[in-house]
């Protein structure tokens, strides 16, 4: 199940990466954002637990949750597991939503966290909230299945406010999608 | 842009991946993105200055929640801007500069205007590139007429005047030449006064139309070599109360139709003067309810009238009685820079310390109801909404 | 405007003030009030570009002087930069990103050329409004042809192109579709290679007018999956170099007419693998003279590869022999987040930490020879002259 | 003699306070600047020395000069004693000189400092370095008879870079101008 959306949103990813022409790609773009139902474009994350080819020195053996992990205001709040950047709950804002009078970021990244206090894996996409200088508060930089900028939807060093039309970098926020298939 | 997540697109997510887990609790529900709206204004709120000194051209205002402790959001004000919040709360004007390449490129001097309520910019008009330019961040270096309709504007190139500019037209109406004094404090309807450089008040009279129709110049009131008064004072319902380098109250009634002033006070006793001085950035503060006077005191000689205060010393207004020394841990947070009381019946006091600390203070007991140990980069002053 | 304090005005007042003091000693001089010019360039600088992760749209370079450990200079860089120096070491070239209103307004994309030798703008080129923004400081977000005659800028909008900039014409030539790939690698006078998401390396070719002539794509040489590599390579004489995040080191020789892409090797013993990674910013330096390799290595799992490094670990590039690991004390400094080598037979190394911290070391010895305890606010990256 | 010059410099100031008309000053004022002969516009400060009206407890009489009191990268360099800001000699300029590609600033203000090392008073040249964003090395808080911005011509408040082509303040010099008369 987790291959057959891998698989779907891949494509999407992939015709999106060719589609660069100069006109191309953002009109096409723009049509789906506004359309109602947004379905995220990049794909999913495959997560830490699934690097096996890596070996982690962290261990895999869960642990139990730290009080940390349940506090939106910390950078070790389970959903942030791939934010490098200011957490907008710090910044006017909460984990999921965007300071006042800031704009999110149409395009993103999913990826999945774990949840300690359940034990789920959920699926999360990580916003960027734009249109102001950068909040400075609340520096959070974790990279849990981050990949570098070839891996464009993995990567979360990129500006993702960069389509936006204040490409202004304010904070980050992490919006359960739902729970990721083990 | 305005996008929300929606509820469509996790369910169709969810649909994709299934219901898996074997957990006895339900899974978290699928959140939302929006976007924040502000909720009502309280006024336990502080509008905080962060100068950025070390990057000037990224000035910035933080909307702080004094009870919630919490960051409200924050807007952009630019290079050496000056502030004002009008009457109705509803709007910060900005008095700013920008470049068209970051520092550099084409100046521009701008009056902004950012819609409190929401935190977005409401519109702008454009200013000649005279604006005042201190990092002494006065209350009174932007100003609001008591109705809201007009502005006035600091100017100095060294050359001082200010304008005044018509909110409801948008439109720069008049430039007053202040003979080299400075400050824009507001009295009546249509009278604004300046501090000179030899101790005396400036204040000049305009009509709708922003003409200038009368001028006057006080006597000096205080000495400016022997002890000058700071130009960060602080609005009181009658008019403004300076402080001295030396620790005197200099109180200004501007509700009749001349300036009177107040015979000054100290607020040290004789051993303590010259000891103990005020000293930071905001150094007074104005307590309505309760008629209290806020300073931030510390001890040191000539020169020191920019050291932050290792104590809060807090005076009865009317009877000069000093009511409390608060000290502060200025070695752990930095000494007290600048402060702010909040304008309610059960007062917060606010301290901005060198450190850039937020200090959250119950104003009538002095008691440290909550810390922020790093605001920001140069937290230097703070306004109320 | 260049103003001169001078000599005429001091004796004036001199004159007037007369010469007084009774003290045995001579008075001091008068001095003259001037700007300095920039000595000749030293291998031993170094460009240290500070990204002000607090206040982005302040970038700025400070050019550093490793022997006399202090600074010479800066320039402003804007909104998430992407800088190369010129082959003749005259200019910088900087893409950037202004608004018109500090972080808001109209927004500027532009190419803005650095006189290295006098810290002054020589001069800008507008471009779309699609540069890429990235806080993975690459050396390779825009390049110089060898020749110097070509820049090449990525774009990413989220989609990849980049474009051929006629330094001399100060004209955009055109604009390559890189098919999702990133970065500007040049080599051979025509050449550009750029890091593909599967793995692979793509090469196009243009002529002089900028017009793509060919394009070739590799098979996928590293696994982005189970090992990617950091896309902040370090160029060598004969293409570049890349770590991966376990540790292995990706060697791309792009002197030939295809990429040759040597066989990986590890700087990890089996015991030390998963274990010690490489981590940070810019995490390779390569210094010609003695061809030794620098990472910067920290002991952490999965997803430590932004981690700074508590050791340096030095390698022969050649032999693939490590040297060294040098101890660096990240409690005190913080990890080191990048490193450059300077290019010259008596090489340094800077080692940029994560509390923004320089430190000058001998690139031979590793003998820690100057501590800048804080420079600038984030110091991501660093460049030769 | 000090009288005379304080006077001299005083009419010089208050005619320039005066000149304040839109057109009148700055033209003026421009003026004088493109002059070879760069005469001081503003009053000289009377250094605290002559405060004698406010107690001093750090004490007036004289202490051995301290190490830092002799180096130009300290704040604490005689040469400084009303800088606030930050030092050039820390941005690639020194006590002296301004930064590479930097612009002084015409208009400015004179103190008084004392040099432990020879017992003497000097009269200085406070004067800003413009045209970069701010230095953000060595900052630098010393305010001996410094005064309120009503005061200008002896205020460290104000942005002395505020008349040039690019007004941003990069960094803070003084420049001995001659011995100050006892």
């Amino acid at each position: 199940m987790q291959q057959r959306l891998d698989r779907l949103v891949e494509l999407a990813s992939r015709g999106l990466a060719r589609r660069t022409s100069r006109r191309g790609l953002l009109g096409a773009f723009g049509m789906v954002l506004t359309g109602t139902a947004l379905l995220p474009l990049l794909p999913v994350s495959r997560g830490a637990r699934a690097e096996a080819a890596e070996p982690a020195t962290a261990g895999a053996t869960p642990k139990a949750p730290s009080k940390a992990a349940s506090d939106p205001n910390a950078c070790e709040y389970w959903k942030y597991c791939a934010i490098d950047g200011f957490l907008c709950s710090c910044c006017g804002g909460t984990s999921s939503t965007c300071p006042p009078g800031t704009q999110p970021s149409p395009i993103t990244w999913i990826g999945t966290c774990h949840n300690p206090v359940d034990g789920r894996d959920y699926i999360v996409s990580y916003n960027d909230c734009c249109g102001k200088t950068s909040c400075g508060s609340c520096m959070c930089n974790r990279n849990e299945g981050e990949k570098p900028m070839y891996r464009l939807s993995l990567n979360n060093d990129v500006n993702w406010c960069m389509a936006n039309d204040n490409p202004n970098y304010h904070c980050s926020v992490s919006v359960i999608l739902g729970v990721a298939n083990k | 842009m305005r996008l929300t997540w929606p509820g469509a697109c996790a369910a169709l997510l969810m649909a994709v991946t299934g219901t898996a887990p074997a957990d006895a609790t339900p899974p978290l529900a699928a959140e939302h993105l929006s976007v924040e709206q502000l909720p009502a204004r309280s006024p336990h709120w502080a509008y905080l200055f962060d100068f950025s000194f070390n990057n000037e051209t990224d000035g910035r205002v933080y909307l702080y929640d004094g009870d919630k402790h919490r960051m409200l959001g924050q807007f952009e004000v630019g290079y050496y801007p000056n502030l004002a919040i009008s009457p109705d709360h509803q709007t910060t004007a900005i008095a700013t500069t920008y470049w068209s390449r970051g520092g550099h490129g084409t100046r521009t001097d701008v009056l902004e205007f950012e819609d409190n309520t929401s935190l977005t910019l409401r519109g702008e008009m454009l200013l000649s590139a005279k604006k005042a330019q201190s990092g002494a961040v006065s209350n009174f270096n932007v100003s609001y007429s008591a109705d809201g309709r007009f502005l006035y504007v600091t100017n100095l190139t060294p050359a001082a005047s200010f304008s005044i500019i018509d909110v409801a037209k948008n439109a720069v109406l008049s430039e007053v030449d202040t003979d080299a004094c400075v400050l824009v404090v507001p009295s009546a309807q249509r009278r604004v006064s300046s501090l000179c450089e030899n101790g005396r008040l400036l204040t000049v009279t305009h009509d709708d139309n922003g003409k200038e129709t009368a001028r006057s110049v006080s006597k000096p009131f205080f000495n400016v070599d022997k002890d000058p008064i700071f130009v960060q004072s602080v609005g009181t319902p009658t008019g403004v109360i300076h402080v001295s380098f030396l620790g005197d109250i200099y109180e200004i009634d501007l509700s009749g139709t001349e300036p009177r002033f107040v015979e000054p006070w100290a607020m040290t006793g004789p051993k303590e003067r010259g000891q103990w001085r005020p000293g930071g950035q905001q150094v007074v503060a104005y307590q309505p309810h309760s008629g209290r006077l806020y300073v931030p005191m510390h001890h040191g000689g000539e020169g020191t009238h920019k050291v932050g205060g290792s104590q809060i010393w807090v005076f009865d207004a009317k009877t000069h009685r000093r009511i409390a020394r608060w000290p502060v841990d200025a070695a752990k947070y930095g000494g007290v820079f600048s402060v702010l009381a909040t304008q309610d019946d059960h007062p917060l006091l606010f301290a901005a310390t060198e450190n850039s600390a937020l200090l959250v203070m119950d104003a009538m007991t002095g008691k440290l109801l909550h810390v922020e140990a790093k605001l920001g980069q140069t937290l230097w002053s703070m306004m109320n909404p």
